[in-house]
């Protein structure tokens, strides 16, 4: 087995998960690297979720939730569009490619592109390798 | 010492033909504090269930983890079970390794490490979830309809009957929505204002049932059970409770106005009702045709009205009604003209659109039920009905199927050779989709009886020449280029939400999709519930659909309303934020983002403190992720849980 | 600024003498005269303690807290002060009616150590106008740039005088802007040497947390710095990220850019360099002017909805 | 007694580099450290660097013992036993302060293993002072300049060369092993030098009768004082070279994990709380007052001598001036 990045997910669980769980019942295949939090909302996500994802070994931390507009809770992605637009920028500043954190919208119809997603983020995190910034030594 | 237990699905083979089940069970088995791990076939099942149950009493279980499909299919099925078993149900947790791993994945060596990786996160989670006992709220038992239409007619009718009182909203001035612009109806031709008039007299006369027409909802708080609406009433500017409904003001107002219900084919009064029989059959002033209102000196209509029911003073008014359910039924409305610069739309007259012609076609419409195009009043010889003109077509973003529009296009092409025997129906089609009771044959008695020529294909163009219009499209079947000279083009226009669905979906608070219909909660089990508890869809606001459905899907939002209603008293999921009082310094930041304005500031002890309303928060998390300190908590989300969850992935 | 100091002692000793606060904060000689300390007077009697220099550095918002349980405080204010109790009151841990605000503006404070350096021995006065700094010894009196003599948080202040004042002291001094011109050199550094730098920086981290104790946006009852499930004890170069990071994302939308982080931190970590990140970007990315001015709603706790759309794009 | 050049200086730092890891002060991103020196000469400026030996000795972080299994059955690893190691350009009142904090760590029978092993792997190399750092008083605490306790070397500076001398037998085989860089010479006046090296005194610290006056007053009001100023933060604690107060703390990675202890400060709410829920240090004048009256009174009487060397990193570090020497003035103006 070829070691495959390590991809933490943020998903809001109306949205985004949704959008996951589309993908499988759609059989949309995309790389293991991904494993998935479910959360009520990409409202709810702190980033002390993401610095410690970088922390315990992940090499990419996605964060998922509604097209804005769709929010469940009207406007939870548009609290965490602010929250990591900064934090994206900060997590960059400190030295952190820009390719390890994104953020997403990934509606529960859109399956196709949670996978498509998935497979972008998982090459570019294969292209940049393991990350070592902010890692705890194993 | 925890005790959990780990329970893994083979849902067949869906799980375990990709994930080595027994080893995510013995990976599992190695994880400090799990006591018990084993897999089944079908955990969903009632032996599957029991055996969980029967794992709870007898390892003395304190938390499970049950690791199959997705939590949105059986996590409530699996908490259930637990609870009978004697184990708080909040303590169940579910690891996702079906649609987010095996149904994903192909390599069986990676999906079952992270089968196994999915199943350390949740016991990690289920660890530190808290035993949680539901919410308690009381239910107000009176419902709200948004949308007097056929779907919203049906929906209070329905809670009406079984002893409820409704209020319905409706934005025109009289009840009947998109139905009552119709002439017959597919696929057995009745006359649609005969099966709605009988209808809308009984809902408007219903003693539980209030009317507020004429009205929009502005404003919608509360939650599941206690909602408070604000509906904002315009002004007629004529005194309902006095107009006796004579219409003397309709018959001499002198301004004339294209009114929306007769949809570009005739035109009304500035004064007046809509169509004859409107209920409730009272005027109103529709101020941009109005003289008076527009500064002329005209008073026309309160000389002649007997009973001095005008006034123009008349402002609008507001009103605050407490609801526990709430169906919305606010209907569709078809793509407008501008999109369709190819077909002339907009610029040649004698292309219309099929709801258009449903008042051509309607005895009480502007031609009297005879069709003639709207240039010259002819009678046309041939006419061209062009389906899926905007549907199933993503290049102006409605890739979807208008689904309707099939039937009333073979319904308009059979009514127009029964009205014109000599005249020639083309239609070109993209596919004839015709499920539903009696829907393929009535087509087939089209293309038979009525001698409607259908045509596979596009139509590129269309242009005028020779006072008519050129149709150009291609058969595909045949392979051929097609050119028809038409009297009149009929375009069978894609159907969209109702003008103002994405704002009133924000006032409501619940989802639409990219295109503006309302979301369901589940496509398959909850079609007519939304995300948010106690908000219901009947009808197009959801989906395109035909009355037939409509109707059932109305009676079935009632159903699931009075559900509600009826209960008096209702749980809520206890998973909703809380304040650690201690730690809580007052700043407040999580006021500014709670959508629910479920936060109040409470006095302790000469500070202050944020406090949560249980019943009015929806679990959304935005306080306790903006909250610096980690006083404001979320229970199943918890900081502590999903730290605890990124650590057992990373491992 | 010396020349306010009798008109303060008066104004504190009113103050007190008349029951109107129960505590005086500013600041009294310290064990050298360049070394002022922050001091509270609690009677009309001690009011004459009350000194007022170029050598008063420290910032005196945070200390209201503690005071303001004995009853309604009176505080020398400078715009840095004044900036740090406006957080304070947007953030409900202090209510303006239990504050006298005594203002006066401030050209920037002497850091004694490069003051001393200088000179070769302890200042006895200072002199700091808009252009140099004068350090008076003795008979010796040395003119020096600003930049070689102030501390590092008032040479990028752009805040001189504060916008609540109950009592002025002298006239305001009109403000500026803030360029960011660190950050942006920082930004321009390529990411590995960035990475490098704070590696550097944070390594020398004692987690003293002198940084949140001065700083007035840093008041929670209960830091999450202080829960070990949120915050693990260890010091290993992943922790100290995680700890810079969420001292700086906690402030972010909140810090006054008062500057007092790193001057309180004893390792010189430039923990202004990461406050002024956050802030420059509230400033493009949401429109905030001045972003280190407390406004009614926190950044973070709004939105607009045509805010930037995504923030994949460009890095930075 | 040896001499060394000081244009051998770097000859010498490499034959002590040779020896183990070679740590140092160094100036850094505008501020002096101890660090490991690597091809860098000792920074050797008045006063001290910014961090103390006890970095090295008893460090911010260090494993007590790595673990793996579940809750029956663990398996203990313990770190290996510490490299040796030196320090060069130590200030006398560190070293001083090392031999303070050895009264305490290695007092049997409960001698502290881990610092034991480091302090018999550590050799320090103290340069004595020729002149005082901003913050020193450490004549006012009975340290001298040219204090030799706690060093293993003692270099005297004089103008172009350092006079040493070996304080331990571990000194002794350091000397031996540079002995080609050293000339056999003596310099008298550089040690006599360093000896009368003026260090300002702090009112106060010097009275016989100073335990007493604090231990007599321990509501006084000025302790209340002193808690409106500090901010509870614990820069002092953690500069200070004879704090040594440390906590437990376990960090877990699923079945493996690792126990740790890291530097504590009594200046932190909590320090003291205790399982039960009492805090026999509630308040912040409490803990200030502990503070003081530990390092000028308890350890004193327990240990004969202060707790203070009179390094000056207090007052160098505290935000608000609130500091050994500063605070000791101001008791000695109220206590009066």
């Amino acid at each position: 087995m070829t070691a495959q990045p390590r991809l933490v997910g943020f998903a809001c669980r109306w949205c985004s998960y949704a959008g996951a769980d589309l993908a499988g019942t759609s059989r949309l295949e995309y790389p293991a690297s991904v494993h998935l939090i479910r959360v009520p909302c990409s409202g709810r996500v702190d980033p002390a979720f993401v610095i410690r994802a970088f922390q315990r070994g992940a090499d990419g931390v996605l964060v998922a939730g509604c097209h804005p507009g769709d929010c469940h809770y009207a406007s939870g992605n548009l609290f965490a569009r602010r929250r990591f637009a900064l934090v994206k920028r900060f997590l960059e500043y400190l030295g952190l490619e820009p390719e390890r954190f994104r953020l997403e919208w990934i509606s529960a119809a859109e399956g196709r592109r949670f996978a498509e997603v998935i497979r972008e983020m998982t090459a570019d995190l294969e292209r940049l390798g393991p990350n070592r910034k902010l890692r705890e030594d194993p | 010492m925890p005790r959990i237990g780990a329970f893994i699905c083979h849902c067949g083979l869906n799980i375990a033909a990709t994930v080595d089940v027994e080893r995510v069970a013995a990976r599992a088995r190695a994880i400090p504090g799990v006591v018990h791990a084993e897999t089944y076939k079908y955990f969903c099942s009632q032996p599957g269930q029991e055996k969980i149950a029967e794992a709870i009493r007898s390892s003395r279980l304190d938390g499970v983890v049950v690791a199959a499909c997705s939590p949105s299919m059986h996590e409530a099925t699996f908490r259930e079970a637990a609870a009978l078993a004697g184990l708080n149900p909040y303590l169940v947790q579910i690891a996702n390794i079906r649609e987010q791993c095996s149904w994903v994945h192909s390599d069986r060596e990676t999906a079952t490490v992270k089968a196994a990786a999915l199943v350390a996160a949740m016991v990690a989670k289920v660890r530190r979830d808290q035993p949680l006992e539901p919410i308690r709220l009381p239910v107000n038992p009176r419902a709200l309809v948004i949308g007097g239409g056929v779907a919203g007619m049906q929906a209070a009718w329905d809670i009406a009957e079984a002893g409820h009182a409704v209020v319905v909203v409706e934005r025109e001035p009289n009840l009947g929505g998109r139905m009552a612009q119709l002439s017959e109806t597919f696929p057995t031709l009745d006359c649609a204002s005969c099966i709605l008039t009988p209808r809308t007299a009984e809902v408007a006369r219903h003693p539980r049932i209030e009317l507020l027409t004429w009205s929009e909802v502005r404003e919608v708080s509360g939650y599941v059970g206690n909602f408070s609406v604000k509906i904002a009433r315009r002004p007629a500017f004529v005194d309902w409770d006095r107009c006796i409904g004579c219409m003397l003001c309709q018959d001499k107002c002198p301004a004339p106005a294209p009114i929306a219900f007769e949809h570009g084919m005739g035109m009304g009064k500035a004064i007046g009702v809509s169509f004859p029989q409107a209920v409730p059959n009272r005027p109103v002033i529709r101020r941009e045709y109005c003289r008076r209102f527009q500064g002329r000196k005209c008073q026309v209509c309160a000389k002649v009205c007997p009973v001095g029911a005008v006034d123009f003073e008349q402002a609008e008014s507001c009103r605050e009604e407490k609801v526990g359910a709430i169906v919305v039924a606010t209907g569709f409305d078809v793509m407008p003209a501008a999109h369709f610069g190819e077909y002339g739309y907009g610029e040649y007259p004698d292309v219309i659109d099929s709801l258009a012609f449903e008042r051509l076609n309607s005895s009480s419409g502007p031609t009297g039920g005879v069709i003639r195009r709207p240039s010259d009043g002819r009678i046309p010889r041939e006419v061209v009905f062009i389906q899926c003109a905007g549907s199933r077509d993503p290049d102006r973003g409605k890739p979807y199927c208008s689904k309707i529009c099939c039937m009333y296009t073979a319904k308009h092409a059979f009514l127009y050779r029964q009205k014109v025997p000599d005249g020639q129906a083309y239609v070109f089609y993209m596919d004839i989709r015709a499920g539903g009771k009696g829907y393929e044959e009535f087509v087939q008695r089209t293309v038979e009886q009525a001698g409607a020529m259908y045509l596979r294909g596009r139509v590129a163009r269309v242009y005028p020449e020779d006072g008519r219009l050129l149709v150009e499209g291609v058969d595909t079947l045949a392979g051929t280029k097609v050119e028809v000279a038409a009297d009149l083009v009929v375009l069978a226009t894609a159907v969209l939400p109702r003008e103002g669905a994405r704002d009133l979906a924000r006032t409501l608070k619940i989802a639409a999709d990219e295109h503006g219909f309302y979301s369901e909660a589940h496509p398959k089990l909850r079609p007519v519930e939304t995300m948010t508890r106690g908000i219901f869809l009947a009808g197009a606001a959801q989906a395109p659909r035909d009355i037939a459905e409509t109707v059932a899907q109305a009676s079935a939002a009632a159903a699931k309303a009075l559900g509600l209603l009826t209960r008096g008293e209702l749980a809520a999921d206890p998973l909703v934020a809380e304040v650690d009082e201690a730690r809580c310094s007052g700043c407040l930041v999580c006021r500014h983002v709670c959508p629910y304005q479920a936060i109040e500031p409470r006095e302790l002890a000469a500070r202050k403190v944020a406090s949560v309303n249980p019943g009015l928060c929806q679990g959304c998390g935005a306080c306790a992720a903006i909250c610096r300190s980690g006083a404001m908590g979320l229970h199943g989300f918890s900081d502590k849980q999903v730290l605890a969850e990124v650590g057992a992935i990373c491992l | 600024m010396t020349d306010h100091q009798a008109a303060l002692r008066d104004i504190a000793a009113k103050l007190l003498g008349g029951g109107q606060v129960a505590t005086f904060i500013g600041f009294r000689a310290g064990l050298d005269p360049s070394r002022p300390v922050p001091h509270f007077v609690r009677d009309a009697s001690g009011a004459g303690a009350l000194v007022i220099n170029p050598f008063c550095g420290a910032g005196l918002a945070r200390h209201v807290l503690e005071a303001l349980e004995d009853g309604p405080v009176g505080i020398l204010v400078r715009g840095c002060d004044g900036l740090g109790l406006e957080r304070l009151i947007a953030d409900g841990r202090v209510t303006r009616e239990r504050l006298h605000l005594v203002a006066v503006a401030c050209r920037g404070a002497v850091d004694p150590a490069r003051a001393r350096a200088i000179l070769g021995r302890i200042p006895e006065r200072a002199e700091v106008d808009a252009q140099s700094v004068a350090l008076i010894a003795g008979e010796e009196r040395r003119s020096v740039p600003r930049d070689s003599c102030l501390l590092g948080r008032c040479l990028s202040c752009v805040d001189p005088s504060p916008r609540l004042a109950d009592t002025w002291l002298g006239e305001p001094l009109p403000s500026g802007q803030r360029d960011f011109e660190a950050v942006t050199r920082m930004e321009r550094q390529p990411a590995e040497a960035r990475y490098a730098f704070w590696s550097r920086q944070f390594q020398r981290c004692i987690r003293c947390y002198a940084c949140r104790n001065v700083c007035p946006a840093c008041s929670c009852r209960s830091c999450s710095l202080d829960d070990p499930e949120l915050q693990e004890r260890a010091t290993g170069l992943a922790d100290q990220f995680g700890f810079h990071f969420t001292r700086a994302y906690h402030v972010a939308g909140r810090c006054v850019a008062c500057g007092e982080c790193q001057r309180a931190c004893p390792m010189k970590v430039p923990l202004s360099l990461l406050n002024e990140k956050f802030l420059k970007d509230i400033r493009d990315l949401f429109g905030v002017a001045d972003p280190h001015r407390p406004s009614a709603t926190e950044p973070l706790a709004c939105y607009r909805p045509d805010d930037l759309e995504s923030c994949r794009g460009e890095a930075r | 007694m040896r001499l060394l050049p000081s244009e051998r200086l770097a000859e010498f730092r490499e034959c002590l580099a040779a020896g183990g890891r070679l740590y140092g002060p160094v100036e850094v991103d505008g501020i002096v450290r101890f660090e490991e020196l690597g091809g860098r000469l000792p920074a050797i400026e008045p006063g001290n660097p910014a961090n103390s030996l006890k970095s090295f000795l008893h460090p911010q972080t260090e494993v007590v013992f790595d673990f793996e299994g579940g809750y029956t059955d663990v398996a203990l690893r313990v770190p290996g036993p510490p490299a040796a190691q030196a320090i060069f350009g130590v200030r006398p009142c560190d070293a001083v302060a090392l031999e303070r904090v050895s009264r305490v760590l290695l007092a049997e029978p409960f001698a502290d293993e881990s610092y034991r092993q480091r302090r018999e792997m550590t050799a320090i190399l103290t340069v004595a002072c020729r002149e005082a750092g901003p913050h020193c008083f450490c004549r006012s605490v009975g340290v001298s300049p040219a204090d030799g306790r706690g060093s293993d070397v003692v270099l005297y500076p004089a103008d172009d060369h350092y006079l040493l001398e070996a304080v331990t037998a571990r000194g002794l085989s350091v000397l031996l092993s540079a002995g080609a860089l050293l000339d056999p010479a003596g310099d008298e006046a550089a040690r006599a030098a360093c000896q009368s090296t003026p260090v300002p005194p702090v009112r106060g610290l010097e009275r016989e009768d100073l335990p007493a006056r604090l231990e007599a007053a321990p509501y006084h009001p000025h302790w209340e004082e002193l808690a409106r100023r500090c901010l509870g933060c614990g820069a002092c604690t953690f500069l200070c070279p004879t704090c040594y107060c440390f906590a437990m703390f376990d960090t877990v990675r699923g079945t493996r994990g690792r126990r740790s202890r890291g530097w504590d400060s009594c200046q932190f709410k909590d320090y003291a709380m205790m399982a039960g829920g009492h805090d026999p240090l509630p308040t912040r004048a409490s803990r200030i007052r502990r503070r003081f009256l530990h390092k000028l009174s308890r350890f004193p009487a327990v240990q004969g001598e202060s707790a203070c060397v009179g390094c000056g990193r207090c007052a160098a570090a505290c935000p608000v001036g609130l500091h050994l020497a500063g605070v000791l003035s101001e008791l000695e103006e109220v206590l009066r």
